[in-house]
Parts: structure tokens; sequence; C-alpha cells
């Protein structure tokens, strides 16, 4: 365990914590931004640069974006500072630390898990790119196929009916 | 469509919320902002960027004209009345002068009535430039012709100044004729301004008139119908934008315009665009006047001696005698009661009347535009509250 | 420990100085006027930015449209009654160190429409003014002027001591009463904390004038 | 084609910034406390009162007649009235004026005052370095701030100077020239009267006028 | 000859050399460490020269445009113009208001400069001039620039003010609308380039046949792409003629409406020096990044070329400034969408052509016309559609 | 080094947070952030587990996350989208209360 | 345009409506038509909309306060003055009441003729200050009548938005109206005379009783 | 190390955010010793054209900026999938292009119908 590590993995909880935490709907979606932006750089720690950029510029630029733009969108006096009742709290967070700790167990007491290996060449965009588009190539498909429903189903749920009627 | 109904239907003010769950946004825009021209205020309700109400506030300029005039002598008024609409003093002084010597029965010398239309006219040039810088500026455009409007209007300002005194408050106007003649040299360096104007107005054209984004955001904005232009009252450059066939200097022949020979052009749209493109054009042909007059100017008196300076009192009466301003018809209703001040004393200004269709033609716009509009409106804070 | 150091560093007292030339060289080089103008006098305000007299070679050309980064408010034209709260709230919304310019005659004193009845009489009733223009409007020489002597006088202010401007001073106030619209005036009609009409002068003339007739 | 008035537009600012470079036209500027533009004579600013000769107590031509502080629209004169009399520039016994103040903060330079002053006492000054940080004390102008001289006058408005000058001359020597057929009819009467009483005295009429009293 | 090319390259690796010396006397261990700060150190030195710079260039060029001097008074020709105008704000009272949310409304400034800066990481600004040369750096620079719409939101939203409040979700759905031509846009010269290495496209572009240097503006689909860029660029950058997110004359000052003091000049600096990254990438990309324009200039250090053209694209950007109104809101996202969109996809498609196409004329031919056409035909398309046009007017009898 | 494990673990509690989020909170937003940040913590083991797996060359790890983060984005912008309309047909996001409009 | 027969024509059609041509003095030769208040509207519609008038734009819309006014009489009256009938002289004081006058001036941008006058007058300055507002037939008097109302205090039935225009909403008084007593805010006036000095001095005496004697002593 | 790497990076934004934070700092420290800070109800009210400000601002947005943020996630994880092709590209046949144009089309269908429903016309 590195400090490196140690700094990453403590920005990376702190942020979800606190994007789970937070009563502010708006200061959660900032929290998780830093959240994301510390899983980006678990990935480049573990040298996968393009996957951490990718989580950037899509978590943080793109959904973090659209989660706050969601939060405007259902601004009003009431979805701000959503009390949260107590016994949910306390039942969420009795199932939530039960299931880290079944996981942990296992992460635990799996020989698999321990295995430290020396550093491996980085995927390079190339490789990456020629990945997709041989080995992958069908996936890809499929991904724009199910984009373009995403996008079109996304509107068509977000779009204003009586808007469209019009 | 009958007026009538047009003017009940315009007069719905209360949009309803169409979708109904959206929060609308109030915002004051004014008093204090960079757009309002001044201490105007808006009280504008946003479903978005969209307008669904619009509450022009005024009076934040509101200064007393028409109380303290009626207790000032009626020449002491007339330092006043520049400060009406501070962009163009000499037609204010004009309008004044023409009321008052309707309702004394004064005549004005031949000369006087061109020094008149000579300074009127570079009135109107430099209310009109002036006037297309600051839309451009409330368009965002960084200052630039704006800059380029003021530089011209520093022209004509040395003009009036070498004349009147005063930069911007000339005072210039007596009833029966001008406060004095003109000092040696002036009307050979007024040629020449004039006839340097042209050329500034194809610079001017050439740097807004074909630009995309200009028209883009011009055209089509801000539309005012023919039949609400006249029923609201809409005056001036403004209302022949929408079409309206009304030019005062035509239909009053006031003073000597009869003799110029000068076009009236009128737009077809009544949008933002066609209101710029008539102040353009309306330059042109104020130059045209200009020169005509500065040609035709004869030799003369310059005021009608009868009138005296102190202690004029008319007798008792009432006038209304109007202008064709450059903002709009710009008129003065006096009441006399025999004493040396006048009983009544009324603005017309043609910058409050003009402003109320002002949220007719916002709603359902961007607020980007309610700016332009405004702009385009050319209101001067201190005519709309006196 | 702040007592400290301020003793400490009125001890260096070269240190101090440089700092109070650098800051009064910074505060008179960059002064922003904020983007607010009344009346006729804005015109002349405008026309100082403009071509001719280019009020941008002092560094001044940055007309902030928000208080929140304005340094100077030059109040230009007649301040009526109704306008008047915006005003003070306006001063009151800019970061200090601030500066007024009370330009024109009604700015100063309610000018030629000071008998009216929603005419305020100076805006100096209710916030403090740094420089007054007179002239109705001043010319944009004028203004230039008004500009350098607001320099001036910042150029001359002290960093520390006794005779340290307003903003420098803890216990003197930053922001100003603001007036509330009432059924017939604005209440209070003036902020009498920072103005007291005169009166001796009213007296003597007022005397002397009984005394002529 | 779309963006070609975009071009234009490009093309007319760049002609500007390189314009500037090479021709007045396009580079405005008066840097002012530098440079100053030409001062055109029909300037005015605020007014001043005119005296002759080189005392202004004794040169003021101003009677404090009040015509001005009646007529003056914004009411920013005050004039008292002397108790004792002076002689004026034509030798009449005038009352002048005691307190001459004129409030300019208040003036709104219309130059009313002036064309309805029957003295040619009161012109209009082109002075407009008047902005002050002091507006009690330095914005109310007394008589003696007031006071300009006639060549002042004549240096600031050559043209209208030399005609009030002019007249003032004309109208000097019209008096004198009155005073003196006054004289003469006074003194041919006294003549008269003496030569009707004492016929020896006809051989010298060139009495003084004044001489007898 | 050989002593001056010599000398040249020295003068060229000048700024390499001398860290490379100044490291080689610290131990092996703090020499990653202290590279790294020399280089950042640098950079953060000289781009907040050039802002400051920029900021008087800019005020000057406006002022020469519209027929007047702008600063020229403090310090020689208004050379010191900014410095002061920093001193000023450095000292001015910080105003946060009450109802803001204080936390948030700390942080947006702060991380407006960090993200505003973190491009320079993978900008090459000379000849091994780079501070880090990742394998995906165009994609990081991208990602990064992402970061700065989450900073305009945190400082509109967290001043409460409803002029910042329209400010950031204008600034916002602005940014997001141009990022997506802008990547699509520089694409195409990754596809050419065949890396996202911005050395590695740099290099490409850095040689020449005869005197003229391969640079991807030189090619149908590099000049639609770079144009592309240069419009998404101005609009990511908030600048006139896109500047509707502080849009003066509607909304005060946008989403830094409340923000006074230094804070306020964060704002000023990360928006120039995020323009100063957007436009080096885009020399990076399409201009041959610090390779001089002709073969027989590259005697002149590469810095050098990669600053002037810096200035010169700087210029542009004043000179736009200085002469276009701004777009309103519906304009801009429309030009985005149905515009920038559809040009940039097509960019693409063309870019392929070209690779596919043997070397001659007749590639020219047909990729310039695929560019232009489809070009011309929108944009005239978009004119028809609007129905705008240069009116004739009457006049009455 | 870092072992698998401690990534194996931080993914493990990046779940968990996740997981009481989407259970605790009662705004419908921050409930699919919640889901979206066990999606991520997936995501993580994915990359671990390339990292560390046998054969790192063939790259299957990051291309599973690659895909796996713009499904995560298209459900994100579907599942806010469904949020949206609920709340428009109900004005709220509370979940509980949606929940009993049972509109 | 002879005013007499347009006068007559609306009285011929509009029934019910009583006219008065009021005449004007002054040289500009602008008379005008005083209408009652119940047939206003039909009035001014029939002007608008008759084909041969057309008076489509109503240009100006004035107020005007005329006080009420004591106008004393001497007249004869008989009366028994210590048993004996005789005529005496008496001043008799009638109180002629006040109104306030709005005065609308309309044109025709159609026919390009104009302007004609109309006028109005309320009962009294107090409670019947009501008029018909117009700004259904003229658009263009919305913001007028507006001011009027602020400045004149006359309430305009069928005004859409009757709110103050230029004074602040808070404020009571009606400023234009003759008897307006302006707020008492010359604290400080340097040049001072007549009525302001008068005021000036009261003020000084108030707020400082000593000050006067002082400056006399001087 | 791949860390190696990151360092100038890490660097350059601790130095980005130490530069903002120091400036701040000495801003902060200016006004603690020469120029006192004076809040006051009226000067920390939020900012309205001078007027007292009426209303919350933190109101519900008009979901038109929801639309435009969909289509701006799709597109940039198109363009996630667009790089490496990109970078690849010079190495590929018309197979794998055409493979890619089949994406492209899939996301421009998406987009046509947008345009369709004019779901891209700002309102």
């Amino acid at each position: 365990m590195t400090t490196s590590f140690m700094i990453l993995a403590v920005l990376t909880v702190a942020g979800t914590a606190a994007a789970m935490g937070l009563r502010n709907a708006v200061h959660c979606v900032l929290a998780l931004a830093l959240g994301f932006a510390g899983i980006a750089m678990l990935y480049l720690q573990l040298g996968a640069q393009f996957v951490g950029f990718t989580q950037i510029l899509v978590y943080v630029g793109a959904v973090a974006i659209l989660a706050v733009f969601a939060i405007m969108m259902t601004h009003n006096d009431k979805s701000m500072a959503l009390p949260d009742s107590h016994s949910a709290w306390v039942a969420g967070c009795i199932v939530a630390v039960a299931v880290f700790a079944v996981l942990a167990r296992a992460i635990v007491s799996s020989s698999a898990s321990a295995q430290t290996q020396p550093p491996q060449p980085a995927a390079t965009v190339q490789q990456i790119g020629n990945a997709l588009m041989h080995r992958f190539v069908m996936p890809l498909e499929i991904m724009g196929l199910l984009l373009t429903a995403a996008l079109i189903g996304a509107v068509v749920i977000a779009m204003d009916r009586r808007e469209e009627m019009k | 469509m009958s007026t009538a109904t047009l003017a009940a239907a315009s007069l719905n003010l209360e949009p309803a919320n169409e979708s109904g769950m959206d929060q609308l946004l109030e915002i004051a825009m004014g008093p204090q902002h960079p757009s309002t021209h001044g201490v105007f205020r808006m009280n504008v309700v946003l479903d978005g960027e969209r307008v669904v109400r619009l509450k022009p506030v005024f009076g934040y300029l509101h200064r007393n004209h028409e109380k303290i005039a009626e207790n000032e002598t009626y020449l002491g008024s007339m330092p006043y009345t520049d400060r009406l609409d501070y962009m163009c003093p000499l037609t204010n002084n004009w309008a004044y002068a023409l009321a008052v010597e309707k309702l004394a029965g004064i005549q004005v010398p031949e000369r006087a009535e061109y020094l008149r239309v000579i300074t009127g006219e570079l009135t109107r040039l430099q209310n009109h430039t002036c006037l297309i810088g600051f839309l451009m500026q409330d368009m965002g455009a960084s200052g630039t012709p704006l800059m380029y409007a003021f530089r011209q209007r520093e022209i004509i300002l040395d003009l009036f100044e070498a004349l009147t005194g005063a930069r911007m408050m000339c005072n210039y106007m007596r009833f029966g004729g001008c406060r004095v003649d003109l000092p040696a040299g002036w009307l050979d360096q007024a040629k020449k301004v004039v006839a340097g104007f042209p050329r500034f107005l194809d610079e001017y054209e050439s740097l807004l008139v074909s630009n995309e984004i200009l028209m883009d955001r011009t055209q089509d904005v801000g539309v005012l119908s023919k039949e609400l232009a006249i029923s609201a009252g809409i005056s001036g450059p403004m209302a022949r934008a929408s079409g309206v066939d009304y030019d005062i200097r035509k239909v009053d022949h006031y003073s000597i315009y009869d003799r110029f020979a000068f076009r009236v052009p009128l737009g077809s749209h009544g949008d933002v665009y066609d209101r710029f493109m008539i102040r353009l054009l309306e330059m042109r042909e104020s130059v045209n006047i200009l020169q005509q007059a500065m040609r035709d100017i004869p030799e003369g008196p310059i005021v009608d001696p009868k009138t005296k300076i102190r202690g004029f009192r008319p007798k008792p009466g009432e006038a209304y005698g109007r202008i064709e301003g450059p903002k709009g018809e710009l008129g003065f209703y006096l009441v006399s009661d025999g004493s040396p001040n006048p009983y009544r004393y009324r603005v017309r200004p043609p910058s409050l009347i003009n402003l109320t269709i002002l949220e007719d033609l916002c709603l359902g716009r961007n607020v980007a535009d309610i700016v332009v509009i405004l702009g385009s409106i050319d209101i001067v804070m201190g005519e709309v509250d006196r | 420990m702040d007592e400290k150091l301020k003793t400490e560093l009125s001890k260096q007292g070269i240190f101090t100085t440089s700092l109070q030339e650098l800051y009064n060289w910074g505060r008179t080089s960059s002064i922003w006027p904020l983007n607010f103008g009344l009346a006729c006098c804005a015109i002349e305000m405008i026309a100082t930015t403009m071509a001719r007299y280019d009020l941008a070679r002092f560094g001044a050309e940055v007309f902030r449209p928000s208080p929140r980064q304005a340094d100077l408010m030059i109040v230009a034209g007649t301040v009526t009654k109704k306008m008047a709260p915006q005003v003070v709230r306006l001063y009151n919304q800019m970061p200090e160190p601030k500066y007024v310019i009370s330009m024109g005659a009604c700015a100063i004193s309610g000018g030629p429409f000071k008998q009216g009845y929603n005419v305020l009489k100076g805006i100096d009733r209710y916030i403090p003014v740094d420089i007054y223009i007179p002239g109705c409007p001043p010319r944009p020489e004028a203004l230039i002027d008004a500009f350098m002597e607001l320099q001036k006088k910042i150029d001359a202010q002290q960093l520390t001591g006794e005779n340290r401007p307003r903003h420098l001073n803890a216990d003197e106030p930053s922001e100003f009463i603001v007036p509330q619209f009432g059924e017939h005036d604005l209440e209070p009609t003036r902020n009498s904390s920072i103005w007291e009409p005169p009166l001796v002068q009213i007296a003597q003339t007022g005397s002397d004038e009984s005394g002529s007739h | 084609m779309v963006g070609e008035g975009i071009l234009k537009g490009l093309a007319e600012t760049a002609r500007n910034f390189f314009g500037s470079y090479v021709s007045k036209d396009r580079l405005t500027t008066v840097q002012y406390p530098e440079q100053r533009e030409p001062q055109i004579e029909a300037t005015r600013d605020f007014p001043f009162l005119v005296y002759d000769g080189a005392d202004w107590q004794q040169g003021m031509r101003c009677v404090a007649c009040q015509i001005c502080e009646k007529e003056c629209p914004p009411k920013c004169i005050f004039i008292e009235k002397s108790k004792d009399k002076k002689p004026d520039a034509f030798g009449k016994m005038q009352i002048y004026p005691a307190t001459f103040n004129i409030d300019i903060s208040v003036c709104m330079s219309c130059q009313i005052c002036v064309e309805v002053c029957p003295f040619d006492a009161i012109k209009m000054d082109v002075e407009y370095h008047q902005s002050s940080d002091d507006r009690f004390g330095a914005l109310l102008l007394n008589k003696q701030r007031l006071s300009k001289s006639n060549e002042y006058y004549n240096a600031i408005h050559p043209t209208e100077a030399s005609a009030v000058d002019a007249q003032r001359a004309e109208e000097l020597a019209k008096l004198e020239a009155k005073a003196k057929a006054a004289a003469e009819v006074k003194a041919a009467a006294e003549a008269k009267a003496a030569a009707d009483a004492n016929p020896a005295l006809n051989a010298s009429p060139q009495q003084p006028a004044g001489d007898p009293q | 000859m050989t002593h001056l090319a010599l000398m040249t390259q020295h003068l060229d690796q000048i700024f390499v050399l001398t860290s490379h010396w100044l490291l080689s006397y610290l131990p092996i261990a703090l020499q990653p460490l202290c590279s790294a700060i020399l280089s950042v150190a640098a950079i953060i030195i000289a781009f907040a020269t050039l802002f400051a710079l920029t900021t008087l260039l800019e005020r000057k060029g406006l002022g020469r445009m519209q027929n007047r001097y702008g600063p020229n008074r403090v310090g020689p020709c208004g050379l010191f113009q900014p410095l002061a105008d920093g001193v000023k704000s450095l000292t001015k009272e910080d105003i946060v208001p009450i109802r803001a949310d204080r936390a948030v409304h700390f942080m947006a400034p702060v991380l407006l400069v960090a993200a505003s800066f973190m491009g320079y990481a993978v900008l090459p600004i000379g000849r091994n001039m780079v501070m880090v040369d990742m394998n995906a750096g165009v994609l990081f620079f991208f990602a990064i620039g992402s970061l700065m719409e989450l900073a305009v939101f945190m400082a509109g939203w967290s001043s409460r003010s409803k002029y910042s409040l329209l400010g950031a979700m204008r600034a916002i759905a602005q940014m997001i609308s141009y990022e997506v031509p802008l990547v699509l846009a520089s694409v195409v010269v990754l596809m050419q380039a065949g890396s996202l290495s911005t050395v590695a496209i740099v290099n490409m572009q850095a040689t020449y046949s005869g005197i003229w240097p391969h640079w991807f503006v030189f090619t149908p689909w590099g000049f639609a792409g770079f144009a592309l860029f240069m419009i998404a660029a101005t609009a990511e950058s908030n600048r006139s003629p896109f500047d509707l997110p502080e849009g003066e004359s509607e909304i005060i000052a946008g989403y830094y409406t409340e923000y006074s003091g230094f804070k306020f000049a964060l704002f000023f600096l990360g928006e120039y020096i995020g323009m100063f990254a957007t436009s080096g990438m885009a020399i990076t990309l399409f201009l041959g990044g610090w390779s001089a324009p002709f073969s027989f200039l590259t005697w002149i250090p590469s810095y050098f070329w990669f600053f002037a053209k810096l200035l010169t694209i700087i210029s542009v950007f004043i000179w736009i400034r200085g002469t276009l109104p701004r777009l309103r809101m519906d304009q801009l996202m429309n030009l985005a969408w149905q515009f920038m969109l559809p040009m940039t996809l097509l960019n693409l498609l063309t870019t392929g052509i070209w690779h596919f196409m043997l070397p001659g004329f007749l590639r020219w031919i047909v990729c310039s016309t695929m560019v232009i056409v489809p070009c011309i035909l929108l944009g005239s398309g978009l004119k028809y559609k609007k129905k705008f046009q240069i009116r004739t007017y009457h006049f009455s009898q | 080094m870092n072992s698998l494990q401690s990534y194996l673990l931080l993914s493990s509690l990046l779940f968990s947070i996740g997981l009481a989020g989407a259970l605790t909170r009662r705004n419908a937003i921050l409930v699919l952030i919640g889901i979206e940040l066990m999606l991520n913590a997936a995501n993580l083991n994915f990359i671990a587990f390339w990292r560390y797996g046998p054969a790192p060359e063939v790259l299957t790890g990051i291309m599973f996350t690659i895909f796996s983060i713009s499904i995560a984005a298209a459900e994100a912008a579907v599942g806010l989208s469904i949020i949206l309309a609920a709340y428009r047909h109900s004005r709220t996001t509370d979940l509980d209360q949606m929940n009993s409009l049972k509109g | 345009m002879n005013l007499e027969a347009i006068k007559s024509e609306i009285e011929a059609n509009v029934p019910g409506c009583r006219l008065e041509l009021i005449a004007n003095p002054s040289p500009s030769g602008q008379h005008s038509l005083l209408l009652d208040a119940e047939h206003a509207s039909a009035v001014a519609l029939y002007l608008r909309d008759t084909p041969n008038l057309r008076f489509d734009f109503c240009s100006n819309i004035t107020g005007i306060d005329w006080p009420g006014k004591e106008v004393s009489q001497k007249i004869k009256v008989r009366k028994l003055v210590d048993g004996v009938e005789q005529e005496v002289e008496e001043t008799r004081i009638t109180t002629i009441p006040g109104s306030l006058e709005v005065v609308y001036h309309l044109y025709s941008v159609e026919k390009k003729h104009g302007p004609i006058v109309l006028r109005m007058r309320t009962k009294d300055r107090d409670a019947g200050v009501h008029l018909p507002s117009f700004t259904p037939i003229w658009r263009s008097a919305e913001l007028q009548e507006r001011e009027i109302f602020d400045l004149f205090g006359v309430l305009f039935d069928g005004h859409p938005d009757l709110r103050r225009l230029l004074m602040w909403d808070e404020f009571q008084d009606y400023p234009m109206r003759r008897d307006y007593v302006d707020p008492d805010d010359y604290e400080y006036e340097p040049t001072a005379h007549d009525a302001v000095l008068q005021r000036a001095r009261q003020h000084l005496s108030q707020a400082n009783p000593v000050q006067p004697s002082e400056g006399e002593a001087r | 190390m791949t860390n190696n790497m990151y360092l100038p990076v890490i660097v350059l934004l601790l130095a980005a955010i130490a530069f903002a934070l120091s400036t701040l700092l000495l801003a902060w420290f200016w006004a603690r010793f020469f120029s006192p800070h004076k809040p006051g109800p009226s000067k920390n009210a939020i900012y309205e054209c001078g007027l007292e400000s009426q209303g919350d601002a933190w109101i519900q947005f008009k979901p038109g900026y929801y639309l435009y943020g969909i289509i701006f996630l799709v597109f940039d994880v198109e363009a996630i999938f667009l790089l490496p092709f990109a970078v690849a590209f010079t190495g590929f046949s018309a197979t794998e292009c055409i493979a890619m144009l089949v994406f492209l089309l899939l996301l421009v269908e998406g987009l046509v119908w947008a345009y369709q429903k004019k779901v891209l016309v700002w309102t």
C-alpha cells in the first residue's frame, strides 16, 4: 500500500461518502464529482490511462453535469434537502455494512487477491483502438444501438408532453 | 382586426404559465442595469429564458419638470427643456418655442427658421447615430459602434458648442427666433461636417447592416403591427418602421420643412431591424435637408423683435405645439392664465408613450431580446420620467 | 497578536511606507467605475470614456456592471427620491475601498431641479462623497479633472495611523442607512451621521438678507 | 453567402485599427491634461462678474439690480445690495452688490443671467476646473471669486467682448456727449442767466460746467 | 555554418538545457520532483505574465480599433496597468453574500484556475518542452476542460443570485454544446496523426516539403477542422461573440456577478488561461505547434513560434471581440447543434476519404468540395430558414 | 507496491457506500447516483483484475470498463429522464412521496 | 375641420350626449369640446371610427387642476338696518367648486388632420374624481392616464392597471395639484431667497433657535 | 513506476491550486492587518440592480437544458469510442471504417430524429 494509493483511497471514499451523506443535493453531486475523479486517478495508478481520462470526461464532465441539470430541473422548496427518515437510514447502513463485511471477508480470505505483480506496460490508445475495432466490434455496434436508443428514450421521456403535442 | 378589439386584446396582460409546472424566475432589470438607458426598470418574469411578463417601472428620474416649469417664467423653462431628452436638446427647445409661439401668436423670422432646421436636423443625426451605437452596445458589441457614433457626435457637438456655447445643454431657441446668430465660419465648418457624414454612414453601414449576427438578432424580433402602433400613439421612426406613414414635418407643415425635398422612409415589418434601418435612412434624408438648408439660408434678423425676454406674459388661453423630434412626436401643451408663469405646462414625451407597447413586444421573447427591443425603442429617461 | 504585529510593522517604517506606496499606486491606477448613469451627466460620462477623451488612458474604462467589482461610483445625474435608496444600496454593495464622485449639479445639490418634490437635494445626504464636480453637465474634461483629483486624494491617503481613510478603520462604517419610502418623503430624509447642514451660513445670509431689506 | 457581413465588419475595424497609427481621423483622442482642444469661443461654463480697470471692487459693473437673481431659473444667485453707493464706469453713482454669491453646485450654465443683465456685468466663464472635495466651501463662489477683469473677458470671448466694449464705449460717448450737451446747455443757461445778470461775463463762455458748484 | 546551427540549436533548447544543468546539482531522488517543479513554475509564471499582457493588449487593441489609445498612463505605455489591477484586486474587500453557499463560493474560482492550468501539462510549447508526453494527451486535455463547466456551475449556483444562476446555466449549456464539436473537430487530426500524444502530433507536422510545413491546417479537412475548432474554442472560452454567460447587457456579469476582490480576478485569470490553453491546443493540433512556418525559419527558437502563433490567435480573438455583437442563446445553441455538429461529423468522413484516396490533385478537389459545399448549403439553409436578408425600403410619397 | 487486495477492498467499500446511499436516500436523483457509484466500484474491480490478471495485454478488463462506463452513462441519462418525468407528474423527487401518490 | 360641425355631428349621432364648445382665446385657436363623463366613451369611439373623422391617434393627455376659488362679490342687498330698509352693499363669498380636468389631443394618422381637443372635468377634487378611461379606445392612454392618476389623482374607470407611474407606491399625495405642499427638505441653501429663504429661516429657527439671533448680532 | 509520469501533472495541479489559494490568502492577510472586512446586512445582501432581492434564485429550471445534456452525454460517449478508432485509423482497412461508420450512423440517426422532433431547437 503506497502513500499515493492511500491518499487516493481516502479522497475517493471521502468524496463518495460525502456524496451519499450530505443533505444538499447539489453538494452531493459536487462531492460525487470528487469521488469520480478519485476513481479516475486510481485507474491511472493502475496504468489504465485511457479509462481514467474517460472516467473524468464521462462522469465528471457529463454525468455530473446531467445530474446537476436534473437537480436544477426538479428544484423546488420541497426537493432541496429532503430529510431522510431515520429508520430507513439505519436499516440501509446496516445492510451496507453487512455487505461490506461479507465482501471484505471474501477478499481477504481469497489467496488470489493478495497477489502483487510487477508493473506491466500500460495499454496504449492504439491497442485499445485495435481491440475495439476487431475483437470488440460487435459490442461496439451494439453500444451504438444502445446509445441511440438511450438518446431517443431519454429525450422522449424527458420531453414535455404538452410541448410535444403542440 | 378592428383597433378596438386589438387594443382590448393587447391589454390582457396576464399570460398563463403554459406548462404549469416550471417555476418562474422574477428578475428586476434595472434601475441600475447596463442596458436600460439610464434608470429604467423592468420587472421581468421568466420561464427559463422566455419572458412571460414584463412590467416597466418608471419614475426613477422623475425630476418634476412640469411642476418646476409651472413656477418658472416662460423663458426660465427653456433651459429645462434641454434636460428633458438630453440626447437632443435643440429639438426640445424648438418644440417648446413652437408651443409658446402658438400660444402667443409670435412670428419667427426666416433666418431663424433656417437655423432651427439646421440645428434640429443636426440633432437628429447625432441622436440616431448614438441610438444605433447604444443598440449595438446592448447587443454586446464591446463598444465599437458606440465609439464610432460618439466620434461623430463629438464633431456635431463641436458645432453646437461653437454656435450655442454648450455641448449638450444648448438653450438656444427663443420665442420668435434663436438666441445668437451664426458665428463666423460656422456654416463652412458645418457644411464640411455634413458633407463628411455620408461617408461615416457608409462606414457604419458596412460595419453593421449586413452583419449576419445583427440581422439574426433583430429581424422578426419585437414586431409591432401598424394598427397597434397607431392605437398606442407610437410616433417617430418607430411608427414609421411599422409602416405608419406619418411624419409631422410633412403633416403639420410646421416651420419651413415644405421647402425642402426629402423623403420619409417606411418599414414594412415593424421589427427591430426595421427600426434600426429606418433611422439609418432617415439620417441620409437629414443630410439632404441640411445641405438644402445650408445652401438656402437667407440673411436677416434671427429673432422677432417684438418678443420680450423679460416680463413675457402671453394672453390667457392654451396651445398645443408639436414637432417631429428624433424620437417621435414631441409636443408641449401650455395653458396660460395671463401671468408670467404658465398655468399648466405639459410635455408630451415620445419616449414614454413609445414605451406603452414594451410588454407586447417582449412577451414570449428571450431575455436577450428585451434589451434589443428596448434599445430600438429609443428612450431617454429624462423625457420618460420628466 | 495582530496588535503586536501592527506595532512591529509600524516600527519598520520603510516597509510600511513602501507598502503604502504600492497600495496607493495600485488603487490610483486601477479605478474601475460602476456602470451606472442616472441622467444627462451620464451621457457626458459616456462621452468621457469615448474616443475623444478616452478615460481608458487612466485604466478606468473597465465599467463594471456589478457593484461587487467596482471601485468608483460616479453619481452622474439627478438622484430622485425614488432612486436614492437604490443608489445607497448599490454603494453599500460595493467592496471597500470605494469612492464616490458626485458629478454635476443635480448630484451635488439637486441642481436646477432642487425645487422638485421628488428630487434629492444632494447625494451626500446619504453617502460620503469624495469629489464634487459642478456643472450641468460638467464637460468631459471636468470629469477627467475630477478623476485626477480623486487620484491625488487617494495617493495622499495613509495606510496606518490616525489619518487613515475610512475603509482602513475598523470602527468606521462601510454601509450606510438605506432610506425607506415614506408617505410624503424619504425616511429618514438624511443620514445625520454623515451629513449635517452648515446652519451658520444660512443664519448669516438670512440675517443679512433681512437686514438689507 | 453567410459570413460576408461579418467579414465586412471585421475589415472595417481592421481599417480603423491600422488607420489609428497613420491617420488623425482614426485616432481622435485628445490626451486631456497635456493636450487640449482649441478653445471654442462661444463656450460657456459658469457666470462671472466683469470689472473694468484694475481694482475689482472699484470697477465692478454690477449694480445689484437683482434682475439676474430673479430671472435665474434654478435660483442660484444671491445678491445683497450695498447701503452706500459708488460711481460706476460711466461715473454715475450706483449701489453695488454687498454680497454676490453664485452657487455653482446649482447653476446650470443657461446664460439667462447674461441675457437679462442690462449692464453687461455678468458674463459666462470658460473655467471648468472646479471639482473639489469641499462642497460647502469651494462651490459657493463669492463676489471676489466671481470677479474677473474685462481683459480676461476679452481674452476668452474676444468677439463678444469687443462688441460689448464697443457698445459700452458708444454708450459712454453718448453719455459723455449728453453730459457735455447737458453741461453746455447748462452752461449756456447759466451763461445766459449770468449774462442776464451780468452782461460783462459774456466774454468768457468756456467755463467748466461743474465749477460753480 | 555548423557553428551557427549549433548555436541556434542551443538557443532553441536553452530552457531544457538550463533545467538539466540545474537539476544535475541535485540528488537523483529529487530530480524528477524538482524538474516537475521547475517546469510547473515556468509554465505558471509564463502564462500568468501572458495573461497580464493579454489583458493590456486587449484593452489597447480595442482602443485602437475604436480610435483611441487605451491605457497608457500607468508605467511606460501603460505596461504596468495589469499589475496595478492586480494590486488593487488583491487589496479589495472580499464580499460573500449572506445567503450564498460559502464553501462552494470559495472553491469555485480555485477549481476554475486549477482546471484551466491543468491543460498545459500536455501542451508542447517548444521542442522537447512539454511537461508530460502522455499517451492519451489530447483526451487528458478535453477531460480536464470539462472540469471548468463544473467550476462555472459552482460559481453561479453558490452565489444564489438570479443573474449568476442564469449565467451559469447559460454557460454550462453553451460549454457542453460546444464541447462535442471541439472534440470531434480534433478527431480528424488524430486520424491522420495516429496518436493522442501531443508531442507526436507536433512532430508529425514539423516536417517540410520544400519550404512548406506539413501543418494539418493546409489540407481541406484540416482547414475545416481548424475553423470548426476555433469557433468551438471561442465558445468554450466564453469569448465574444459567444460571451453570453457574462453578457453584460443582459445578465450583469453572469456567473461571477457576486464575486469581488481577487476571487473575481481569479475568474478573469481562469478564463484567459483557459483561452490560451484551447488556443494552444488548436496550434498543436492544426498549426504545427512550435514548428516554424517555413523551413528556412527553423533557426528561430521553437518556443518563439509557439508564442507567436498564440499571440496571433489572441489578436484575432480581440479583433472579433471588437467587431461583432453577441449572439442570442437560441442562435448559439442552434449554431452548435445544427451547424457545428453536422459539419464536424462530415469532416470526419472527409478525412476518411482523404486517407483512402491516392495523393494527388483529385483528392484535393473531392475533399474540398465535400467540406465547402455542405458548409455553404448549411449556412444558406440557415439563412434561408431564418429568412434574414438585407431589406429594401420604400419611401412615402 | 499495492496489492490487488487493497483495490478490491476499496472497491467493495465504494460499493457499500453506494448501496447505503441507494438504500437510505429519499431523493430519487441521489438514489440513482448511489447506483452509479456501485457501477463504478465494479469498474474499479475490472481494471484491478485486468492489471493483476494473467493476461493484461488482452485488454478485456479495459474494454469491459469502457463499455460499462458507456452503459452507465446511458443509464444515467435514461434514469434521470425518468425521474424528471416522474417529477413532472408528482412535483417531487421524494421516492416515498412518489410511491404514496401512486400517480 | 370645423369644430362646430363636428360638435353637431356628434350630437346627432351619439344619442343623449351633451357637448360644450370651449373657446380658446389665444392665437393658437385650438378650441375644445367638453364631454360629459357618461357619454365620453361613445363620443370617443365615434370620433375614432367614423370614416370622415378617423381620429385614431390620441397624441396627448393632460391633467389640469382647477382648485376651488373663493370669489368675493359685492352685491347690493335690501336689508333692514336699524329698522329701515336700506340698500346695503355686502360682500358675498361664493365658492366655485374646483375640478380636475383632463384634456385630450387627438389626431388622425389616416386622414392626416387634427388636432381636436377634448376635455372632461371631474365633479370635484375629493370624492368625485372618477372619469372614464380611454385606454380601451386608444392604447396610448394607458401610461398617460396612469400618470394623471399619479400626479393629479383622477381615477380612470376601466383602466386595466391603474397604479402610480412616477412616484413610489407608498406615496400619498398628488404632487401636481396646485395645493400640494412640498416636503420641507431645504436644510441647506446657500443662495436662498424669496420663498425658499422664508422656509430656510423657519427651518433654522426650529432646528437651532439660538442661531438667528447670533446671526443678527453680526 | 507509472506514477512518475503523473508527477508533473500532480505538481501542476497542486501548484495551480496553491497559486489560487496563495493569492486569496494574501488578500486575506491584507484584510486582516490593514483593511478590515466590514460585512453588513445591506452590503452582503444579494445584488439585484440596486433593489432588495425578491424571491429565491434557486428555482426550478426548464427541462430544455436537460435535453441538450442528454445529447451531449451520448456524443461524449461516442467520442470515447471514436478516439481509439481515430488513433488506430491509419492501420485500418475499409472494413473497420465501415464498422465505425455504422456506429456513427446509428448515432447520427438519433441526432436526425432529435432534429425532426425539434429537440435541438432552443426555445
